[in-house]
């Protein structure tokens, strides 16, 4: 059982690997094409038979650990509790999406390229999942964040490329503010320490400032905002809205669902256990409030469904960085905080990707005829939204109220302040998902017109349907399966369905109520699902923060170096051309010089003879 | 009889005794000439090395009688030097020769003006060959004036072999200037047989001259010489001379005629006046530095591929002369002044480079112009891509010109230098590398005609391989000196710069 | 030295003489080789710069040398008083010239072998004397000319008896091979001039054998004595006169020779070739057209 | 076969030299149509080089060590010695020539004047392998300047004014300096007294203390020498003017030989004649430090704004060159580590880059990134192996320019130079800046219509020739290998700890 | 002033004068004669200044030079005349004339500077 459980953890990242790969060799590109969109099996079936195991003793002990020493600077692989959660979600979504990307793009002429980039991504995310070492770790993030581009841009169109230039330039700023605390971790630890007990004590070598580099404080700083760049904190967001809305749907919703939460396991596997860092817990907890507010009000104000998913995740991720930040304060918490951190995580991943298949599939519905057929997808859809606004009874609840329980465990002004922040969360949320059914409901027009043509219920739909349906049913029935994904240690019990169901259902009828009195007061039926009058005009526009970003730098006045450059070659030429004015003189010199010898013996051989005697005799 | 008699007779009658064989004039007579000259030379220069290495300085006491009544033949370090290159480069240029001229055979004196070339080039050179190892083995002063008059007439014929109107005057304007000085060498020769009484060099350095007479003699004698080796303000003869000149005599002139006076007065200045002054050494050394500047100078304005070599040996001659103050960096006080070591190998080692190297680019620019009988820059490119052996020979010699390596020039220069910076002489320092930059200036500026794309494809004699090989010799032997010199610094030390103290 | 020059035919000088008188274009104005009155001497204000600085070096020259015979002590005239005995001869001045420095003479017959070289190198062409064809066609020894004939009939005989007994006194009284030889060189001159000596010229074999006999005669006695005494030159006990009157015999008719041939054998003046102008002075220094290299016809022979 | 008894021959080294230099002389007397020949003469002498070179890598890391020398003149003589460092060095110029050779016999094919260029290119390789293997200044210079001349013909061999302009601007630069570096190496023998090289530097503390003055100019002397080749700033301009030479001499020469003799000058400069702490006390290690971080920002910027790829490229050398100076430069042997290794890395990613810019211009004419729009369609496995080297050159793991940013990250910290750190991440910054445009181009650009497959008749099985194609994907997945297998004991870093281990630096 | 002394003076005399000459005269056979001139103004100086020690003792040393040097000084000016006469020959003056080459155009003729 040992050997296949190490087997299956190399095998989960190499195999899109060796997938990839296959699409250089002209001949071999078809069976790339047939296999990427499995390629993400090994990883769930190393989820579920680590699942089997018996829980390990204490939470962070591995599973199973493999080390390849040769590779790269010894990149060791371990599977622990937290790992083998978010594996499992993590494998599901990118089966879902494989599956419903295989349907969704049959007709496209470019799928070749997406299945490559697919399988990259895929092994990046897988990768730095299992990935037990700093560098490993940092490995598969670069691997993913580059390859994730790839499927930003599929669409090649010019507001594609648009925001995939302001993701990748996003992107490299994380990737260098990353570097940045991993090279004063590597510095203090002078090498590549493990996650786990290695990085602890460099944490603690840093905090107590014998690293070579900055504090520990700015250190911690630095590591967190290049993970929150992945994971949409504020002011490093702006990517998000943008990426989606032209990303293929499958790859939005693997985006969303799954690669946004490697900035949180970033900052589980990274940030210290033990050492308490309060300035970057205030730092966390300030952004997640931001980012949780700030994504319903921007969602609101949308009108593509995708950009409001987008803001509706940037809440979300707000919501997990606020735990983080508790868990990076009060150490103490850890059990707790980590457990419903998990349980978030997860519920968010599926909930997510089933919104945003469901979108996809809302564009494959044809117009008019079969308002039967969009009904259905519209109830489908309103199972993850209730779920993601925490209808008691739902993964919703489940995971909020574990972190209600953990944060009761800490009392105090904070706990109270989150007493009330929790229901306006929940009501925001309900209202942004209210927001996103109005704006499928008027999903009129499909994305790309051109492979709108619906689908029997054959072999495509069955494809395209399938994975949605599991999505939503997954969804839908969190409740069962999530206590057994996450590893529970002993002393966490918890809260079971039942508890807290008035708090918590009180918002989402609010919600729900709001959306029907707006809904329904917009009489003709094509200004159905649009905002009231009043609230049209406030229109954020896309990428909101960037539109002043990008005014000013189109206003800095930026040294242009090949004007400079021509300046210096124009004086160079000016230069050869006075140097050769001087040849021709010199070569009038050197016609004398010829000359002068029927001239020259006349004064120059005395010269010469005298100022010899001269000098001779004085010396 | 030790050896000495011997190798020294053979290295000055040998090749004096082949210019007479070589006078029949008919075709077997001239090659059994040059093969006699060359043997003879060879054989004899490379004894007298070996001897010298072994037992130091030897002399050869003519006609058996003693110092001041006889002439003795006296070899050491730098004459044995100069003799062993005067054979390489002269054996490879009588080589060049046969195939020059073209078929012996077939030629007729009487007619064609290169039949004529051919049968009075053989006897004059072994003339010049001779009165050379003359010069490089005499250590008698009148000697010394009759055999620079058998140098300047011959080079002088050898420059007029030429037929055109140019090659003529610039051949009559050099025997006057060599005339000229060879009457003001007699001068200060009378001078010092009026002041000391004696003809030798060994007695006169024993005398140590000082007053005022030996000072003008020096002077005039210095004069005399530089017209001769075209120091700087008196070099305006040397490049339309040796431009002119038919090819091989060209090789000759610039490679190892101008040593000849060269070689003359360093024995005077050092061996015999001990120094002379160190206000005279530092004019040597600013009339060395001038030349470089303004030879350099000129060879990078000239269109002709002879004029940019001709005024090469200009600039070359230059850096010979910026061994004077270097050689007495504590200048000459004290009763032995401390000769640098350095200095002195570092400049025989240029001379000996600049002979080879210069001979080697002669001989492939003459390749050229025995082929398409054009000697512009511009008409090179049409002619470099089906010589490349010949250009290949050009660029070494240049290389070695320029002291790059691998070549005797970089060592030479290397020992120069770091006897300059020794004695903190940060002039000379600039001179030198100056120098070495703008000879790499002209060099790469045949070079730049050479590597053009266009090969234009005239009419084009095909030039004998022979030809080829003896300019690519000359180059690679300066090349693997720069490899390989100990044995150069080793025999240069037996005797040194002042022989007879 | 310069005799009646006659400018020739343009170009033409076939190695065999005309014999004709010169017919050339301007035969009453003088050569131009004699026409110049200084107007390209170079600017006056820097010929008499010159000569104002070398008044002083004279002064000084001339000073310096007044006082500095005195220190020297006058070894060389005793030691070669000393040892002339052993020389084989009695005149100290041949002594010094055939056997103290025997070699400085040898390279001073070696120079005029390398005058003599280098003149025929320069271009052919023939000075022819003496009377018109006609005159010579009677074959009398100065033909039509009383007066000249006399004068060879007295001089040459003189001449030629005179430098026999030169050579032979040389030894003893201050004479020698050069005396010798340039008498004889007189005589021949002479004997040219009126046309009875056929010019020799320098493709005969028997003239460079005789010319270089001096230098050869020279050089292999050097050898010869070498393995006997050790040295070169050294003449061995007792063989030093013979030896010495030997070479100063065959000095003095290679003197002679040479001295001839060097007067005789001075080319005339061809008219000046155009077709040498379009050659590339430095490109085809020997003026060989580019025919294809194994024709041997040249056509710009001069 | 057992090969002990080779492995103890002295002359080992020499054997090295000559393996190039006898081929490129025999090639000089060749005729031009004697292909056959040249190229087998020529891919011969690779071979043996690469074997001799392995052998030595097995008595090197057995602890053997090989000198050989020749005297020139008493007290001056060329001294060859295969110690680790020299063998870094000779490894990766053996390995690319061979690479290299077969490249330039395909990209040739059919094009004048080749007996010239393979025989200087064999002379080349042959003085940047006796350059490696200098045991003493005056071999180092001998090499040096010798490379100078040998590279001369290359860079001019197409002949065209424009090739003859840029061979005068790279002579006017290289021999300028090059002067300068003899006068510097002269001053050096007479004021240390010899032209040793010895691990830890010939010059003793108290000498620098006593005459400062002097040995700042000796050390500037000898700097400028070695940075002219280096593409330190303010002499850097002649190799993007050198890109008009043909691509298997920007590959060899211009990524490889050529620059690298600079970069290991400065090494040996700061570490065998100087001695690090030496060189540090004099202030003259920061100087050159702070120079090499100036010339990796100012050529990164400098390459944002070019269009033409082998300009690009060139640029990116000159900046990445600084790494290797600011490597050896700092106090620490993490970042020593760090510089040697990417002496090699640069060498392998940027040779890849080359190779590929050259396929892409034989095979589609195009010259400009703003023409590279789809070339990833029309030639996949080039674009992969471009892919490789512009991802390693910005620094991205798993290709081997990650390894040495790392340890150069490293030891900037252990030396306590933080702004190193920052140096290296604006660096890599520009680079992404200026790279990824190109990959973006190439892969997501619509391609020209003519490359359509089947547009010119039926394509040959491989994107262009194989020769061609094997040397790019060979050289990339060497940079893979060099990352992926770092850890190993043979890889560059492996090889860079053995230097360290072994106190040879 | 003995008459050695004189003998003495004249030749520096004749030295310096036949030095101006040949320098300053541009026609060939000046050049030539003038040569000749200062080859017997040293043998004055050679035979008078050394004489001057003791006069009663001929010294026969300066007299071989003498002997010697005017051989070799008749060679020389035969060979002078010899080429004096081809000079005319080929260029049709008595005169060195200039070497007309400098006045080609340069090869890279420099483009008008922009």
């Amino acid at each position: 059982m040992e050997g296949l459980l190490s087997v299956l953890l190399v095998l989960t990242w190499s195999f899109p690997l060796f997938v990839a790969l296959l699409w250089t060799s002209a001949r071999l590109r078809g069976a790339g094409l047939q296999l990427a969109p499995f390629a993400a099996l090994p990883g769930l079936l190393l989820a579920l038979l680590a699942g089997g195991l018996p829980a390990p003793p204490e939470v962070g002990a591995p599973m199973t650990e493999v080390t390849l020493p040769l590779l790269f600077t010894g990149v060791d692989l371990v599977l622990d509790g937290t790992g083998r959660s978010f594996l499992l979600f993590t494998s599901i979504l990118w089966l879902a999406g494989g599956l419903f990307a295989r349907a969704y793009h049959a007709t496209d002429v470019r799928r070749g390229r997406f299945f490559l980039f697919f399988s990259l991504t895929l092994a990046g995310n897988l990768g730095l999942i299992v990935a037990g070492d700093m560098l490993a770790f940092y490995l598969f993030f670069a691997l993913m964040t580059f390859a994730a581009y790839g499927l930003v841009v599929h669409a090649a169109s010019t507001e594609a490329l648009r925001a995939g230039k302001v993701y990748i330039v996003m992107a490299i700023v994380g990737e260098v503010l990353l570097l940045a605390g991993l090279f004063s971790l590597g510095g203090t630890f002078g090498g590549n320490p493990a996650f786990g007990a290695q990085l602890e004590s460099t944490w603690v070598d840093l905090a107590a400032g014998e690293g070579p580099t900055f504090g520990g404080a700015a250190v911690a700083l630095l590591l967190a905002s290049g993970l929150g760049v992945k994971a949409g904190l504020i002011p490093l967001h702006l990517w998000l809205p943008l990426a989606h809305p032209v990303a293929p749907t499958a790859a939005s919703a693997l985006l969303s669902g799954a690669m946004i939460k490697a900035g949180l396991l970033g900052w589980m596997r990274v940030l210290p256990a033990e050492t308490p860092l309060p300035e970057a817990s205030t730092v966390l907890l300030v952004t997640g409030a931001l980012a949780a507010l700030y994504g319903v009000v921007a969602g609101i104000l949308q009108d593509d469904p995708k950009t409001v998913l987008a803001y509706s995740s940037v809440s979300q991720m707000g919501y997990m960085a606020m735990g983080t930040g508790l868990l990076v304060a009060h150490p103490e918490l850890a059990p707790w905080a980590g457990v419903a951190l998990m349980l978030y995580a997860v519920h968010h991943g599926i909930a997510k990707g089933a919104l945003f298949l469901s979108v996809g599939l809302a564009d494959r519905v044809p117009r008019g005829d079969g308002d039967r057929a969009r009904w259905w997808i519209l109830g489908g859809t309103t199972l993850p939204a209730l779920a993601l606004a925490g209808l008691p009874l739902t993964s919703g609840a489940l995971a909020k109220n574990t972190l209600k329980e953990g944060l009761g465990e800490m009392g105090g002004t904070t706990y109270s302040v989150l007493e009330v922040y929790l229901p306006l969360a929940a009501l925001g949320t309900t209202l942004l998902m209210a927001r996103f059914l109005a704006t499928l409901w008027r999903r009129r027009e499909a994305a790309d017109p051109g492979t709108r043509a619906f689908l029997p219920f054959s072999y495509g739909t069955g494809t395209l349907v399938a994975p949605w349906a599991a999505l939503v049913l997954l969804g839908a029935g969190g409740m069962a399966w999530l206590p057994i994904s996450v590893d529970v240690p002993a002393n966490v019990a918890l809260p079971g369905p039942g508890a807290e169901v008035l708090v918590g259902l009180l918002p989402v009828l609010v919600g729900a109520a709001v959306g029907w009195v707006v809904w329904s007061r917009s009489r003709d039926p094509d200004r159905r699902g649009l905002l009231p009058e009043g609230l049209a005009g406030a229109r954020v526009p896309a990428g909101d923060l960037l539109v002043p970003v990008e005014a000013v730098l189109r206003w800095l006045p930026l040294p242009n170096q090949e004007e400079w450059v021509e300046s210096l070659e124009r004086r160079g030429r000016r230069g050869r051309a006075r140097m050769r004015l001087a040849a021709r003189q010199l070569d009038r010199l050197a016609a004398r010089d010829v000359e002068t010898v029927n001239g020259t013996l006349l004064g120059v051989i005395l010269v010469a003879l005298g100022a010899g005697l001269v000098l001779l005799l004085m010396g | 009889m030790t050896g000495a008699e011997l190798w020294t007779t053979a290295a000055v009658f040998g090749p004096l005794l082949a210019s007479l064989v070589a006078l029949g004039g008919r075709p077997a007579a001239l090659k059994a000439g040059l093969l006699l000259g060359s043997v003879t030379t060879l054989a004899g220069s490379l004894g007298l090395w070996l001897q010298v290495l072994q037992h130091g300085p030897v002399r050869h006491l003519l006609g058996g009688w003693g110092a001041p009544l006889g002439i003795e033949l006296w070899a050491d370090g730098f004459s044995v030097v100069m003799l062993a290159v005067t054979a390489l480069v002269g054996a490879a240029v009588s080589l060049y020769s046969l195939s020059y001229f073209g078929d012996l055979s077939t030629l007729d004196a009487e007619t064609s003006p290169a039949g004529r070339a051919a049968r009075y080039f053989v006897p004059l050179w072994l003339l010049l060959w001779s009165a050379l190892n003359g010069i490089y083995l005499s250590a008698d002063l009148f000697n010394l004036y009759v055999t620079l008059e058998i140098l300047g007439l011959a080079a002088a014929a050898l420059v007029t072999l030429a037929v055109t109107p140019r090659a003529t005057v610039a051949g009559m304007r050099y025997l006057i200037v060599s005339l000229v000085g060879s009457m003001l060498f007699l001068l200060g020769v009378a001078l010092l047989y009026t002041e000391f009484g004696t003809l030798a060099l060994e007695e006169l350095s024993a005398a140590a001259p000082g007053g005022p007479m030996a000072a003008t003699s020096l002077a005039l004698m210095t004069v005399g010489m530089a017209a001769k080796t075209a120091l700087f303000p008196l070099h305006a003869w040397l490049p339309p001379a040796h431009a002119g000149a038919p090819a091989p005599a060209s090789a000759l002139l610039s490679a190892v005629v101008v040593k000849g006076s060269f070689f003359i007065l360093v024995r005077l200045w050092f061996a015999v006046y001990g120094g002379g002054s160190e206000a005279g050494l530092v004019l040597m050394g600013g009339l060395g530095a001038a030349a470089i500047l303004w030879g350099s100078v000129l060879a990078l304005r000239q269109r002709s591929l002879k004029r940019v070599i001709a005024y090469s040996t200009v600039a070359q001659l230059g850096y010979m002369f910026v061994m004077f103050p270097l050689l007495a960096p504590e200048g000459l006080g004290g009763p032995d002044p401390r000769w640098s070591d350095d200095a002195w190998i570092g400049g025989i080692l240029l001379a000996v480079s600049h002979a080879l190297a210069k001979a080697s680019m002669f001989m492939a620019a003459g390749n050229m112009s025995y082929a398409v009988a054009r000697d512009g820059l511009r008409d090179i490119s049409g002619v470099a891509h089906r010589l490349p052996m010949s250009f290949l020979a050009f660029g070494l010699g240049g290389l070695s010109l320029a002291g790059l390596p691998p070549s005797a020039g970089f060592v030479g220069k290397w020992l120069l230098l770091r006897e300059a910076l020794s004695a903190g002489g940060w002039f000379w320092v600039a001179i030198i590398t100056v120098g070495g930059l703008l000879t790499i200036a002209y060099v790469l500026k045949v070079l730049r005609h050479a590597l053009d794309r266009e090969a234009s494809d005239g009419d084009f004699r095909p030039v004998p391989r022979r030809m080829e090989w003896a300019a690519l010799l000359l180059a690679l032997a300066s090349a693997s000196l720069g490899v390989r010199a100990t044995e150069v610094f080793q025999v240069l030390l037996q005797g040194g710069v002042q022989p007879w103290t | 030295m310069m005799g009646p020059s006659s400018s020739h035919g343009p170009g033409v000088s076939s190695p065999s003489p005309s014999g004709d008188a010169p017919t050339g274009p301007d035969a009453s104005s003088p050569s131009p080789l004699l026409r110049d009155h200084g107007e390209r001497d170079g600017p006056p204000l820097l010929r008499w710069l010159l000569g104002l600085f070398l008044v002083p070096v004279g002064i000084l020259l001339a000073l310096g040398l007044k006082g500095a015979a005195g220190s020297r002590d006058p070894r060389i005239p005793d030691l070669i008083a000393k040892h002339l005995p052993e020389t084989g001869v009695s005149n100290p001045v041949t002594g010094v010239l055939l056997n103290f420095r025997g070699y400085d003479t040898l390279l001073e017959i070696a120079v005029l072998v390398a005058a003599m070289v280098a003149v025929w190198s320069l271009d052919r062409g023939q000075r022819h004397f003496g009377l018109p064809a006609s005159a010579s066609a009677s074959g009398g020894a100065g033909g039509g000319r009383p007066f000249l004939s006399a004068i060879l009939r007295l001089a040459v005989p003189t001449a030629f008896l005179t430098a026999v007994y030169l050579t032979w006194m040389g030894s003893s009284e201050p004479a020698g091979a050069f005396q010798a030889g340039a008498l004889l060189a007189g005589a021949g001159v002479l004997l040219s001039v009126a046309g009875v000596l056929r010019p020799l010229t320098a493709a005969a074999l028997p003239v460079r054998i005789v010319a270089a006999g001096g230098v050869a005669g020279f050089v292999v006695t050097g050898i010869a004595v070498l393995p006997f005494t050790g040295a070169f030159l050294a003449y061995p006990e007792g063989w030093a006169y013979p030896l010495i009157l030997g070479l100063e015999a065959a000095l003095a008719v290679a003197v002679a020779v040479i001295l001839v041939e060097l007067f005789v054998d001075v080319p005339s003046i061809p008219a000046h070739d155009a077709a040498l102008d379009a050659v590339d002075p430095y490109g085809d220094p020997l003026g060989r057209a580019l025919a294809p290299d194994p024709s041997p016809a040249d056509p710009e022979a001069p | 076969m057992d090969v002990t008894p080779l492995l103890a021959w002295d002359a080992l080294p020499l054997a090295v030299v000559l393996s190039s230099f006898v081929p490129g002389v025999m090639i000089m007397f060749l005729k031009e149509e004697q292909a056959r020949l040249r190229n087998s003469l020529n891919m011969a002498g690779a071979v043996a080089k690469v074997a001799l070179v392995g052998l030595m890598l097995q008595g090197v890391a057995g602890g053997a060590s090989y000198e050989w020398a020749l005297e020139v003149v008493p007290g001056l003589s060329l001294t060859l010695r295969g110690d680790a460092l020299a063998l870094l060095f000779v490894t990766l110029s053996a390995v690319l020539w061979l690479v290299t050779t077969l490249y330039a016999i395909a990209y040739l094919e059919g094009s004048a004047n080749r007996t010239r260029f393979f025989a200087f290119f064999s002379l080349c390789v042959t003085a940047t392998t006796g350059l490696a293997m200098a045991g003493d200044l005056f071999t180092f210079v001998f090499f040096y300047e010798a490379l100078t001349w040998a590279t001369y013909p290359l860079v001019v061999h197409k002949g065209t004014p424009e090739a003859i302009r840029a061979g005068r601007t790279y002579l006017y630069y290289t021999l300028g300096a090059g002067a300068i570096l003899v006068v510097g190496a002269v001053w050096f023998q007479v004021e240390a007294g010899t032209v040793q090289f010895a691990a830890g530097g010939v010059v003793d503390a108290t000498a620098v203390a006593s005459g400062p003055i002097t040995w700042a100019f000796i050390f500037a002397f000898l700097l400028i020498g070695m940075g002219v080749k280096s593409a330190l700033f303010p002499i850097h301009g002649w190799l993007p003017t050198a890109m008009v030479a043909p691509a298997p001499v920007s590959a060899l020469l211009h990524a490889v030989a050529v620059v690298k003799a600079g970069a290991f000058g400065i090494t040996r400069l700061l570490h065998s004649l100087f001695g690090i702490e030496v060189a540090w006390e004099m202030g003259a290690a920061v100087a050159v430090a702070a120079l090499a971080a100036f010339t990796i920002v100012y050529a990164s910027v400098r390459a944002l704004s070019q269009d033409d790829l082998k300009k690009v490229l060139a640029f990116s050398t000159v900046s990445q060159l600084s790494y290797i100076a600011l490597g050896v430069a700092l106090l620490d042997p993490l970042a020593h580590v760090g510089g040697l290794i990417h002496l090699v890395h640069q060498g392998i990613m940027k040779i890849t880059l080359f190779f590929c810019a050259g396929l892409i211009a034989q095979t589609l004419g195009v010259k400009k990134i703003s023409d590279m729009g789809g070339v990833a369609r029309r030639m996949p496995l080039t674009m992969a192996a471009f892919t490789v080297g512009a991802v390693g050159m910005i620094g991205l793991p798993p290709v081997a320019g990650f390894i040495s940013k790392w340890y150069l990250g490293l030891g900037a910290l252990g030396a306590g130079q933080p702004w190193v750190i920052g140096v290296l991440l604006a660096s890599s910054l520009l680079n992404a800046a200026y790279f990824l445009p190109i990959l973006r181009t190439a892969y997501f650009d619509d391609p020209d219509p003519s490359w359509a497959r089947g547009a010119e008749g039926p394509r040959p099985r491989l994107e262009a020739d194989w020769r061609l194609v094997l040397p790019a994907v060979t050289t990339a997945v060497f940079s893979l290998a060099a990352g992926l297998l770092a850890a190993s004991s043979w890889s560059p870093l492996g090889w860079a700890i053995l230097i360290i281990e072994q106190g040879v630096l | 002033m003995t008459s050695l002394d004189l003998y003495v003076w004249a030749g520096v005399v004749v030295f310096l004068l036949a030095l101006h000459a040949v320098v300053t005269r541009a026609h060939l056979l000046w050049k030539v004669l003038a040569i000749n001139l200062m080859g017997t103004g040293v043998f004055l100086i050679l035979l008078a200044a050394p004489a001057r020690r003791d006069p009663m003792v001929a010294d026969p040393l300066p007299q071989g030079m003498v002997l010697t040097g005017i051989v070799v000084a008749v060679a020389a000016t035969a060979l002078a005349l010899g080429m004096a006469l081809r000079v005319m020959a080929r260029t049709g003056s008595p005169f060195l004339t200039v070497d007309p080459e400098t006045e080609e155009p340069d090869p890279d003729a420099p483009e008008p500077p922009r």
